[in-house]
């Protein structure tokens, strides 16, 4: 087996290269020739490869992301903006948060447990490589239908995976979302989000300068997981020794990361990096070009310094390997030891691999022959970018003429009642505690508010009581109908849970679900989707720190619904004031803030009632969304309200049940004159919550939200052990516990 | 003097902060102890704390029983240092035999985290004198790993001994024999329970009840006047 | 009635978490000279009637199919005689 | 080099839902005629040098003080031959 070197390729410029197998372009593989001048080594080609594909260098997506950049908010608390591993944002006192979400959708559904366990140490790694201690984590999930064999093999797994790492891991779960819809069926949709807290002076930057320091690798030993690809150029190009087959799916060690979050702050506390890198999708290619080019350049790496788990592994698949629980540091010299102290300390391997240099190339070496030599940026920085063809979907108007509100409606309360226990119980509606109780929410100790509250909240500052609150929301049935709208409506969405908690929103991550880019139907549905999300934030005066893009989730032709998911990053100066959802305190107001219109587009009564999708989704007033925020907000501070719950899918009713089981009371309710019951309990309008409002605080609340524009209704009281709705029906809580909590189990246990 | 409780921190340990708040809002001074260091630094008491000490691999607490400062603890437990072990702790606990009996995977096979009601069955230990026999705490719950087994006779003798310290109330969790949450050994030094009493002692926060902190005031109580 | 026995262990080129957590340990506790520790699985299962070829065909496709998750597992069936 | 087999089981009192769980899944994937399951553990350890009686006796000591907890499980040693 002889190597392919950076000389010899020079020397046989006319060696067939398997590019195609490993995903380029032919005008993709021409440009590498002319940036190289010559054709790439194995290694380089292998290189390349992975860093120019849709997933490490966003080709298709990114002059649609390019708006988040542009459409910046004034007046925002952004320290570090995208383009880093993650975001972050100033929330005061001198504390900066940094957050983000990804998708681990495919491997999730090759191998759920570990597909998912893995996508969390992703994650998690991210924000540590920013410099931040993580301190919890959340979870967005779309699965098949909920009766669906397949559904019960994907959905253990992946709740045991997200669970067995995060659990391990101590970072507390405090939200997500659980959708069923059988347009998953074949695509899953796991994203994981994680919030990291610094202080502002310990922001950490992923780039290598200053020639002369050294370039450390630390953390679990290399594998040849997650290189099933590449192995393709180990096999073609050369006579290869290793196993022929390399598994495409990564283990992970939830106890090897807890080892490596511990090591590396205590290497921030000793300020010891110049530079740091999580090893993530495309492993040290990835860390190494991204570093180098954010840097100054130059860099130097000795391969064969790598420490391995398979001695057969072939220096591409070295390069290209995914082994979990990994990470780069730049070092200054006279740092090196201290450094290496630490990590022996936590019995963390860690290996000088090379250094930056004067030069401006990457240059690798193995057993002393060089088999890279290319500018950093031309990997990492400089992948093709394309303009997708997109077009409104000839169907598109059709869907939306399909309004649903001509479907047949309840005729009277027994009906009404009988679609409210349809409606609860259904998987969507249900409760998610059978899979949120897998997850430590308490871990930590600094846990205000998790599951089933509006947003998570976590306690930052002991003396304080400093805290932030995050909440992940995203509905495709409404982004199908409109995707526009419907990430307009997942960023309000979730805008509105972490003001209902007593937040202030700052800031915004997403992860952008779709089909394949090289459908022109789907490329609109994303460029609908990031224009609204990025006029939406304009509007809201919340950035987008980062995010992410998951595109190809589809089975053949079909793709799944444009699934944007957003997750908002709410502060709040003092976690005692917070707002929970629990109606608990018997005889207190029920108010409704917001206008109800009849809007039952995407809705959840047109799928569960009727299995119905068409129509509009509910309209978009971020105007209101933005008052609505600053009521819930300054009614909190001040305690005019001891319970809120937004309502979203489901309605008002779905909001008032999970309140109402959630303190364990009653509400009788009263259906406000403007109003036809069915209307007021199963429509979606978007901007309107429902909250629980002491009698001595009733008129303050009123005065205040007539002196700010904001339509509010009282309608009703917390009382007794059902859910009254007067003149229509009323059902025991005992019976809507049954319904709304039995599902899952039922189901999956 | 302030009462020194120290806590051990073995990798993979999770809730050692949380263990630490505790100490310190509960009035001793919190002590940091490292796996590796076979000094306890002159500490009053310690608490094992939760977690998944080396990842729970090969058996929750198994790896971590080796570990040096449990050589010095173990023969100090028998001299009559309080312990108390939470969770992992627990599980070190018994791989280290200074507590009878074994944890095994919860019988539904899946990580449970709730709020759990207790009741109090031995007020006398070195832990758990600020309760009365019989009261009814909740506190945190949250492991994999929780269902206590020992064979009959072991059972018989704890029960005959007084020495089953707490009992899970309003449904067995995790399969655990005769409901067993947590024992004590015969001196009453040595306590383990699965629940986090560590992630109950400050409004608002977890559960928002603060039923846990009587476990660090008993031991602080009980150190002072000694 | 005859025992059948599943073994299933990781790939060899799969990460072994477990394993080798107990292999790093070994030295502590005193214990050289081994090189490698890799952790499985073990089933048990107490069939019915005779373990002809049929019945193990049917075993063998238990394994593949539940028992073992060949994506990242191998796995050997194997008939214990009864002590 | 060659391969010590631990075979760790819990002693037949106690209660294995693993095994439990799979014998009550085995219906619904159509296979019946399985009277029992049990679930435990295979470590496989490579020895280097030679597997004697010494060395046979510390890798007994080392599964009853280490791989296995004999509160709760059982455990067999034996020595493979290496393929
Ligand atoms: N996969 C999950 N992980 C963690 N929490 C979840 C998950 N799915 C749902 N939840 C939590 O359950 C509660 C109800 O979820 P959902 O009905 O989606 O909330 P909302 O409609 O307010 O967005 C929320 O607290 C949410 O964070
Ligand atoms: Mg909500």
């Amino acid at each position: 087996m002889s190597l392919d070197t950076v000389e010899h390729a020079a020397e046989t410029p006319d060696t067939e290269q398997p590019w195609k197998e490993l995903g380029l372009k032919e005008d993709e593989y021409a440009r590498i020739r002319e940036i190289l001048g010559r054709r790439p080594t194995g290694a380089e080609l292998a290189m390349y490869s992975v860093m120019w594909s849709e997933h490490c260098s966003y080709k298709s997506s990114k002059v649609h992301l390019k708006q988040f950049g542009e459409k910046v908010p004034a007046n925002d608390a952004m320290l570090v903006g995208i383009g880093e591993n993650a975001g972050v944002v100033d929330v005061g006192q001198g504390y900066a948060v940094t957050f983000k979400v990804e998708s681990h959708n495919h491997p999730s559904y090759i191998e759920p447990y570990q597909g998912a366990a893995t996508g969390v140490g992703g994650i998690v790694r991210d924000i540590l490589a920013m410099g931040a201690r993580p301190v919890a984590v959340v979870d967005p999930l779309r699965f098949g239908a909920a009766d669906h064999p397949d559904t019960r093999r994907v959905l253990p797994g992946v709740v045991a995976g997200i669970g067995g790492y995060g659990n391990c891991l101590g970072l507390p779960n405090i939200g997500g979302e659980v959708v069923f819809d059988a347009c998953y069926q074949g695509n899953p949709l796991v994203n994981a989000g994680c919030i990291g807290v610094m202080k502002h002076e310990d922001i950490h930057l992923a780039q290598a300068s200053g020639p002369g320091n050294k370039v450390i690798l630390y953390g679990a030993r290399t594998g040849g997981d997650g290189i099933g690809g590449v192995s393709v150029l180990a096999s073609e190009t050369f006579e290869s020794t290793g196993p022929a087959k390399r598994p495409a799916v990564q283990v992970g060690d939830p106890f090897q990361e807890k080892l490596l979050i511990e090591c590396t702050l205590e290497i921030f506390k000793e300020k010891l990096v110049a530079g740091i890198q999580d090893l993530g999708g495309a492993g040290l290619s990835c860390a190494t070009s991204e570093l180098a080019s954010a840097g100054s350049g130059g860099m130097r790496v000795e391969l064969d310094t790598v420490p391995l788990r398979d001695s057969s592994l072939s220096p591409e698949e070295i390069l290209m390997s995914e082994s979990q629980e990994r990470m780069c540091a730049i070092v200054e010299p006279q740092h090196v030891d201290r450094f290496l102290e630490i990590c022996e300390k936590w019995d963390v391997i860690a290996t000088v691999i090379g250094e930056v240099t004067e030069g401006s190339q990457l240059e690798i070496f193995w057993h002393g022959e060089q088999i890279v030599d290319v500018p950093p940026r031309s990997v990492a920085h400089e992948g093709p970018t394309y303009h997708r063809p997109f077009a409104r979907p000839s169907w598109q108007d059709a869907l939306q003429a399909d309004d649903a509100g001509r479907l047949a409606r309840p005729a009277n309360g027994a009906e009404l009642r009988e679609q409210v226990l349809k409606l609860v119980g259904s998987p969507n509606q249900a409760s998610k505690s059978w899979i949120t109780d897998q997850y430590d929410r308490f871990v930590q100790g600094n846990t205000v508010l998790a599951m089933p509250e509006d947003a998570g909240m976590v306690r930052i500052d002991e003396e304080s009581n400093l805290g932030v609150a995050m909440a992940t929301d995203g509905n495709g049935r409404y982004a199908k109908l409109d995707p526009y709208t419907g990430a307009q409506l997942a960023l309000a969405e979730s805008y509105r849970n972490v003001a209902a908690t007593g937040a202030k929103p700052l800031a915004i991550s997403d992860c952008l679900n779709f089909g394949s880019p090289e459908d022109p139907d789907v490329m609109w549905q994303f460029a609908e989707a990031t224009r609204g999300l990025a006029d939406g934030c304009l509007e809201l005066g919340t950035p987008v720190t980062g995010g992410n893009v998951s595109l190809y989730n589809q089975t053949g032709e079909t793709a799944i619904h444009p699934t944007p998911v957003v997750a908002v990053l709410g502060v709040i100066d003092d976690v005692t004031r917070r707002t929970p959802v629990a109606f608990a305190e018997e005889g207190q107001l029920l108010y409704l803030l917001g206008d109800t219109h009849e809007e039952f587009g995407g809705s959840a009564w047109s799928e569960v009632v009727h299995q119905h999708l068409g129509g509009l989704p509910p309209k978009v007033d971020l105007g209101r969304e933005k008052l609505l925020g600053e009521i819930l907000i300054s009614a909190s501070r001040d305690g005019m309200i001891d319970a809120a719950h937004d309502l979203s899918d489901g309605g008002l009713i779905q909001a008032v049940t999970e309140s109402c089981l959630r303190g364990g009371k009653g509400a009788r309710l009263v259906v406000p004159d403007s109003l036809d019951a069915f209307t007021f309990l199963f429509s979606e309008s978007a901007g309107r919550a429902v909250v629980s409002v002491p009698r001595s605080e009733e008129l303050r609340f009123n005065d205040m939200c007539g002196a700010r524009g904001l339509p509010v209704t009282r309608i009703g009281v917390v009382d007794g052990d059902e859910i009254e709705v007067q003149g229509e029906f009323a059902i025991p809580l005992s019976e809507l516990r049954t319904a709304h909590e039995g599902t899952l189990k039922d189901l999956f246990a | 003097m302030t009462t020194r409780i120290g806590v051990v921190t073995f990798p993979g340990t999770l809730d050692d902060q949380d263990a630490l708040r505790a100490v310190r809002v509960a009035g001793a001074e919190p002590v940091s102890l490292w796996h590796r260091d076979k000094d306890l630094h002159q500490v009053d008491a310690v608490v094992l704390a939760g977690g998944f000490s080396y990842g729970d691999y090969l058996r929750a607490g198994a790896i971590s029983r080796f570990s040096p400062v449990m050589e010095t603890l173990i023969e100090q437990a028998r001299a009559g240092l309080p312990v108390l072990g939470i969770c992992n702790g627990f599980q070190i606990l018994t791989e280290a035999h200074l507590l009878p009996g074994a944890m095994l995977r919860n019988n539904h096979l899946h990580f449970i985290c709730r709020d759990q009601k207790l009741r109090v069955e031995n007020a006398g230990t070195a832990w758990t004198s600020d309760y009365t026999a019989g009261q009814e705490i909740s506190v945190p719950l949250k492991n994999m790993d929780g269902r206590y087994t020992a064979d009959e006779r072991t059972l018989d003798e704890l029960e005959a001994e007084g020495r089953v310290a707490f009992r899970y109330l309003d449904g067995n969790p995790n399969g655990s024999l005769r409901d067993i949450a947590g024992i004590t050994n015969a001196a009453g030094n040595v306590v383990g329970l699965m629940p986090h009493p560590e992630h109950a002692v400050e409004p608002l926060i977890g559960t928002g009840r603060t039923d846990g902190l009587g476990f660090f005031t008993s031991i602080i109580k009980k150190l002072v006047n000694a | 009635m005859a025992r059948v026995v599943v073994d299933v262990m990781l790939k060899p080129e799969i990460l072994d978490p477990q394993g080798q957590a107990v292999q790093r340990a070994l030295p502590r506790l005193g214990f050289d000279g081994i090189a490698d520790v890799r952790q499985g699985k073990r089933f048990e299962l107490q069939v019915e009637g005779p373990v002809d070829d049929a019945a193990l065909a049917r075993i063998n496709e238990l394994a593949e199919t539940f028992l073992a998750n060949t994506v990242i597992e191998d796995f050997v069936v194997k008939v214990e005689e009864e002590k």
